[in-house]
């Protein structure tokens, strides 16, 4: 199944482990991404003003290329999928903003025809777990891994039809599949902090603390998320959480796709970990999903 | 033309000094039609009518107009003034100089002008009338109440005491309904099945009384007084009549399951009897449990029954039935846990609804009445209630106010602490909604001499963490976040109508609102009665209420019932619909006009020509019809109209008016 | 110099809601013109469009539809119906060439005596202003 | 410069112009508090979530602006995905920023962030920050 692919800015900057594991594990899947010609970032947020419609702008060029293209759009992050998807959702209920959008930047209307995929619901959507059964080579026995959804998958509901809010399952769903231990800890759907980190690092830490906490307590080994900013934001916490509390021992934070590349059998200097914040190669090598020799 | 009387009223000075009566009466008199016409200071007195009386009758009078105060007020009087006079009373009007004229107008030439002109379009009006007469509807003194709860048991037992015959249909096996699983019950703490049995007893043994449990109206016909309802018998794999109720084959069945009773709180047999007081006291095999149905093997059962009356072969049965009356007691079951992911989903064994707590509450029921919590049976040493699960909930759907949950919450935490005194209970409220005798003071009670801690505000969250249920709420009251760590969680779930009550109502023809709710004729003065007529609501079939208002419901309801079957037959408003079935062409667009349903399609025989012709026409059921007359303005080809207010008599109204 | 124009403005009214709220005004002695003339029907639901229109061909100025407010209707639906049928005539009426301020729908229940009459002194307000319906009218 | 207490039109305009902004209707809030038993960020706050609703709904508009609670949020939704009466607190929040934005007292000018934030945050937090504070 073919796509238009919306890296957004993070995974073409800092994040590029994340986009090129990406890469290698949907091909695998049958899953063909071709990036969107001249894309532009979403915005990040998605503009919650009712009287101002600019901010949709950007995604809706985006979403009207796809369609041009004639594909459905797949993105990876968290904050592009809430952005793109609520935009698409906006302009195919609404006609007055669609006709607004449409007359300002002088493109034909755009009535929310393409689909918006987050890359886990194009898995499910091409049978893409039983896949990775079968393609899974590696498989990542022992390994407990804590899925972390945050805000931006799951909420609003209404609008993004991801998974059910309050108890998803898709990530689980994932994680199984790769022969892992999904790990079903309380705070998996809740918000980390966000943005609010730019300003006062203090008053997040209560909210990204009892994320790390609730995890570790559930025994995970890794945390894996879809959001490079939930990213940040947990592993930026830990190196606090280690120097207070002495018995909180790290874990690693890694993208999901990272992990779907292990469990795959692709060469580990290619799976990105090299680049992540808290090193998760020794917890790899001591549950035997990686060979000593291997980078370390 | 016909021989019309008019008769003005002064109504001492009320109409007199702003309407100049006697130039009114005067004028009249040279009207094309009218034959008499006169004034006369107080024509509601008894001189008054016994003029109108000796007018009708000395001049032959085919008609008359009163012009006088408004017809809300004496429009019976004149009627039956005249009907005592040998005139038909629908050919009586009542022109209304008195509200409309003399005292809305202050220039009396403008009064008298208009009054005159209002009496004169009255008299048209009268030209156009019709003799009219009440149909004599034939009435089946039996009535058919639906649901065996103590809305359905209190209607039976009325009406059946009144001397008339009533048939319970009961979709369980036995009656009680829900108030058969509650503990206690509030604001008195008295024990549920003490005040229940005696009534289930006296139901089942009324000689009046027809029990039907295991049994679902299917389908009904007919109308007001005479309805036809079929009945679906379930089987139940056990002859009741040979049956004795030893329940040995209860007590040596192999096969345990869940039990619905129970509500997931306890365990049943394959065969059994819900509770011990059951009535009838009477074992069912469940087809979907039961070895036998499985495999083919065991019958246990068959072995130990003393009298024999195992019988696998049983089959449903459809048991038809003539009756005047149904009563909808259907009333209610809670919304599933599963509707609500903040709390759970369902997942967590130690989050129940307030039924499953009056189940381990309950002194007959599965823990015996020791508050454990399911999950592994400890005593839990905290508990959290959460009100408004689900009621006061738009995103939800349920924006309405479950209304009982306030109190069973308060006597669930007080029923705790009573038990576990160290506990620690703990009620999420949004407002404490104690409006009835004793209620008020009965919250009071369980803050202040049970210590019950309440926190006004919503829970977002219940999780589960280290064996325990994290509860993460509010207390606006003190604008603090509250995290509680509980042993038990119970969500006053909201109440919803029982299932397959929309199923019902569209078998009856009685309509429901949103949520299923049956909707009741009128808000304020018909609150028992349905839209059909003849089909009356009590209980929460209707709306969510407790026991003592749902019994005052089902009391009114019997009344209703009682009152109806008092009279040897039913009469009609004469003022209803009719057909010109020569015109009507049978296109039904007046049918879902229709709010009472009366409208139907017939074949008559119709001569075209000179050859008969068979052909679909629009009838109306005069039974049902209330005389509205939303259909007349539908009908196409005219052929529709309303005794009383027919077109004819409106336009000659209108046309009078308009010059 | 003509005479004075006085409106002919007919209102129909709902026998359970309207027609009440009229004998309402009355009782409470409140005052409104002597242009309006109530026929009583049992609900606005009876209100058969045709009976507009005659009343414009037959020479009323203004015509006034009053039923029980959403929800309270004796018969429950009848004022539904009634709205619908007032939104349809309104629109003949604009093909007739007749003003459509000349009809007017309210809902005005039993209790509302003082919503009665100040519809009634607001209409023919209306309706005097407006002048004499010629449009649609069967003799000069 | 002192701030003088605003008169009873002014504090009409700046409710009307929350809800112009927002879309949404704060006279549907009851107060149940579901949004701030959620809320990660409530504790941190000086006014809580619903309080905050609440001021605006009392005419405290000015307490509600002056308060740093919106600039809490971070807009994660799960007190609109709980909300009962289906109000959008996260587009309320929203609006009290709008207005501090538009009368130019953002939270942050670009500046003022340590380069080591800029360095180190991913480039969808810098521009979700910017774009929420100013």
């Amino acid at each position: 199944m073919k796509y238009s692919y919306f890296p957004g800015c993070t995974l073409h900057t800092q994040t590029k482990n994340f986009n090129d594991s990406i890469k290698i594990t949907s091909s695998l899947l049958d899953i063909e991404l071709e990036e969107l010609k001249d894309w532009q970032c979403c915005g990040a947020v998605y503009p919650l003003t009712a009287d101002s419609t600019m901010g949709l702008v950007s995604p809706y060029r985006s979403l009207q290329k796809a369609y041009e293209e004639g594909t459905d759009l797949v993105t990876v992050c968290s904050a592009c999928y809430n952005v793109l998807k609520r935009t698409n959702f906006a302009v195919s209920n609404d006609a007055q903003i669609r006709k607004k959008l449409s007359e300002y930047m002088d493109v034909d209307e755009y009535a929310g025809e393409s689909k918006v995929l987050h890359l886990l619901e194009a898995m499910r959507e091409n049978k893409g777990f039983e896949k990775i059964k079968e393609k899974t080579i590696n498989p990542l026995k022992d390994l407990r891994v804590a899925p972390y959804y945050g805000c931006l998958l799951l909420r609003p509901s209404e609008e993004l039809k991801f998974d059910n809010p309050e108890n998803p399952t898709i990530f689980e769903e994932f994680i199984n599949s790769m022969g892992a231990i999904a790990v079903d800890f309380p705070n998996r759907i809740e918000c980390c902090g966000a943005y609010v980190s730019i300003t006062s690092k203090r008053k997040v830490k209560g909210a990204t603390e009892s994320i790390l906490k609730s995890a570790a307590k559930r025994n995970a080994d890794i945390i894996i998320t879809s959001c490079p900013l939930c990213y940040h934001n947990l592993a930026k916490e830990q190196e606090q959480l280690v120097q207070s509390d002495y018995l909180f021992k790290p874990i690693p934070i890694l993208y999901f796709t990272q992990l779907l590349a292990l469990a795959f059998g692709i060469e580990v200097g290619s799976c990105g970990f090299e680049s992540n914040r808290i090193d998760a190669r020794p917890i790899l090598k001591s549950k035997n999903l990686i060979s000593g020799g291997d980078a370390l | 033309m016909k021989k019309i009387g008019v008769f003005v009223c002064w109504c001492g000075l009320n109409i007199s000094s702003t309407v100049d009566v006697e130039k009114a009466s005067e004028e009249l008199k040279n009207y094309p039609g009218v034959f008499y016409a006169d004034d006369y200071k107080y024509l509601c007195s008894d001189p008054g009518q016994e003029l109108i009386k000796k007018t009708i009758v000395d001049n032959k009078l085919e008609g008359i107009v009163v012009a006088a105060c408004s017809p809300n007020m004496h429009e019976s009087t004149f009627r039956a003034a005249a009907e005592a006079a040998g005139l038909n009373p629908y050919r009586v009007e009542i022109t209304n100089i008195r509200e409309q004229a003399s005292w809305v107008h202050s220039n009396k030439e403008d009064a008298t002008a208009k009054a005159i002109q209002l009496i004169k379009s009255t008299v048209e009006k009268v030209k156009k009338s019709e003799d009219l007469f009440p149909q004599q509807i034939p009435l089946t003194k039996k009535v058919l109440v639906i649901g065996g709860g103590i809305s359905g048991m209190t209607v039976a037992l009325e009406v059946a005491e009144a001397g008339y015959p009533v048939i319970l249909v009961e979709k369980e096996p036995q009656i009680g309904g829900n108030m058969a699983k509650l503990s206690e019950t509030f604001p008195t703490l008295d024990c549920a099945s003490c005040i229940l049995t005696p009534k289930t007893a006296e139901v089942g043994r009324h000689s009046n009384i027809t029990l039907m449990t295991n049994s679902e109206v299917i389908e009904s016909t007919g109308y007001f007084g005479n309805f036809t309802v079929k009945v679906k018998r379930k089987p139940t794999f056990v002859d009741w009549k040979k049956c004795i109720g030893c329940m040995l084959c209860q007590e040596k069945c192999p096969k345990k399951t869940n039990s619905d009773f129970e509500h997931g709180m306890g365990k049943r047999k394959a065969i059994s009897v819900a509770f011990p007081q059951a009535i009838p006291y009477r074992p069912i095999i469940s087809e979907k449990e039961c070895i036998y149905f499985k495999t083919g093997k065991c019958k246990i059962c068959v072995k130990v029954c003393p009298v024999d009356c195992i019988e696998f072969e049983q089959e449903e049965k459809i048991i038809e039935e003539n009756i005047g009356a149904i009563v909808v007691a259907s009333g209610y079951d809670l919304l599933p846990k599963e509707e609500l992911g903040e709390y759970g989903q369902g997942k967590y064994a130690d989050v129940i609804d307030g039924m499953q707590f009056e189940r381990i509450a309950s002194a007959s029921g599965p823990t015996e009445g020791v508050i454990k919590r399911p999950s592994d049976g400890k005593i839990p040493k905290s508990i959290v209630f959460i009100q408004c699960a689900g009621s006061r909930d738009n995103q939800k759907g349920r924006p309405y106010c479950s209304k009982i949950c306030c109190m069973y919450t308060a006597k669930h935490a007080m029923l705790y602490k009573h038990q576990v005194h160290d506990g620690e209970a703990t009620i999420f409220y949004m407002d404490i909604r104690a409006g009835g005798k004793g209620y008020e003071e009965f919250v009071q009670r369980a803050i202040e001499d049970d210590h019950v801690l309440y926190l006004r505000g919503r829970v977002a969250r219940v999780y589960e963490e280290d064996g325990r249920l994290v509860v993460l709420g509010v207390d606006t009251l003190s604008g603090e976040q509250v995290r509680i760590e509980a042993d038990l969680v119970v969500l006053a779930t909201a109440v919803i109508p029982s299932i397959g009550a929309k199923a019902l109502g569209q078998t009856l023809k009685v309509g429901t609102d949103t949520y299923g709710f049956f909707n009741e004729a009128h808000p304020k003065l018909k609150p028992v009665e349905s839209m059909t007529k003849g089909v009356f609501l009590a209980g929460c079939a209707q709306a969510p209420r407790d026991i003592p208002e749902t019994v005052s419901q089902a009391t009114g309801a019997a009344a209703k019932v009682i009152t109806m079957f008092s009279k040897n037959h039913l009469v009609s408003d004469p003022q209803v619909a009719k057909v010109n079935e020569k015109i009507c062409v049978g296109c039904l667009l007046c049918k879902p006009i229709c709010p009472y349903k009366a409208i139907e399609p017939e074949i008559v025989e119709v001569r075209v020509g000179c050859r008969a012709e068979k052909r679909q026409v629009a009838t109306i059921n005069k039974g049902l019809c209330q005389g509205c007359g939303a259909c007349s303005v539908a009908c196409r080809s005219g052929a529709m109209n309303l005794s009383g207010f027919s077109n004819e008599q409106i336009l000659e109204e209108l046309k009078s008016l308009c010059l | 110099m003509s005479v004075e124009f006085k409106p002919n403005i007919i209102c129909f009214a709902c026998n359970w809601c309207s027609y009440t709220g009229a004998d309402m005004a009355g009782t409470s002695r409140m005052k409104y013109p002597a242009t309006i003339r109530i026929i009583r029907v049992p609900c606005s639901g009876r209100v058969n469009p045709t009976f507009v229109m005659k009343a414009y061909q037959k020479g009323a100025d203004g015509v006034l539809i009053a039923g029980c407010h959403p929800g309270d209707c004796h018969y429950n639906s009848g004022n539904y119906f009634a709205k619908r049928r007032f939104l349809l005539a309104t629109r003949f009426m604009t093909f007739l060439g007749i003003d459509e301020k000349r009809l007017r729908m309210e809902w005005i229940s039993a209790a509302e005596g003082v919503k009665f009459a100040r519809v009634m002194r607001e209409f023919s307000e209306t309706i005097s202003k407006l002048g004499p319906n010629l449009r649609a009218r069967e003799e000069a | 410069m002192p701030t003088k207490t605003k008169t009873k039109a002014e504090i009409a305009d700046i409710i009307k112009r929350i809800e112009l902004i927002s879309g949404e209707n704060i006279y549907k809030c009851y107060q149940c508090g579901k949004c701030t038993a959620g809320c990660v960020m409530a504790g941190e706050m000086d006014i809580s979530p619903y309080k905050v609703i609440r001021m605006i709904q009392l005419g405290l508009v000015e307490k509600a602006l002056e308060s740093e609670s919106m600039w809490l949020c971070a807009a994660c939704f799960a007190c609109r995905e709980r909300c009962p009466k289906e109000v959008d607190l996260s587009k309320i929040m929203e609006a009290l920023r709008v207005i501090q934005v538009r009368d130019g007292k953002p939270l942050i000018e670009p500046e003022e962030v340590a380069d080591e934030v800029i360095e180190e945050m991913p480039q969808q937090g810098i521009v979700s920050a910017f774009r929420k504070y100013n």
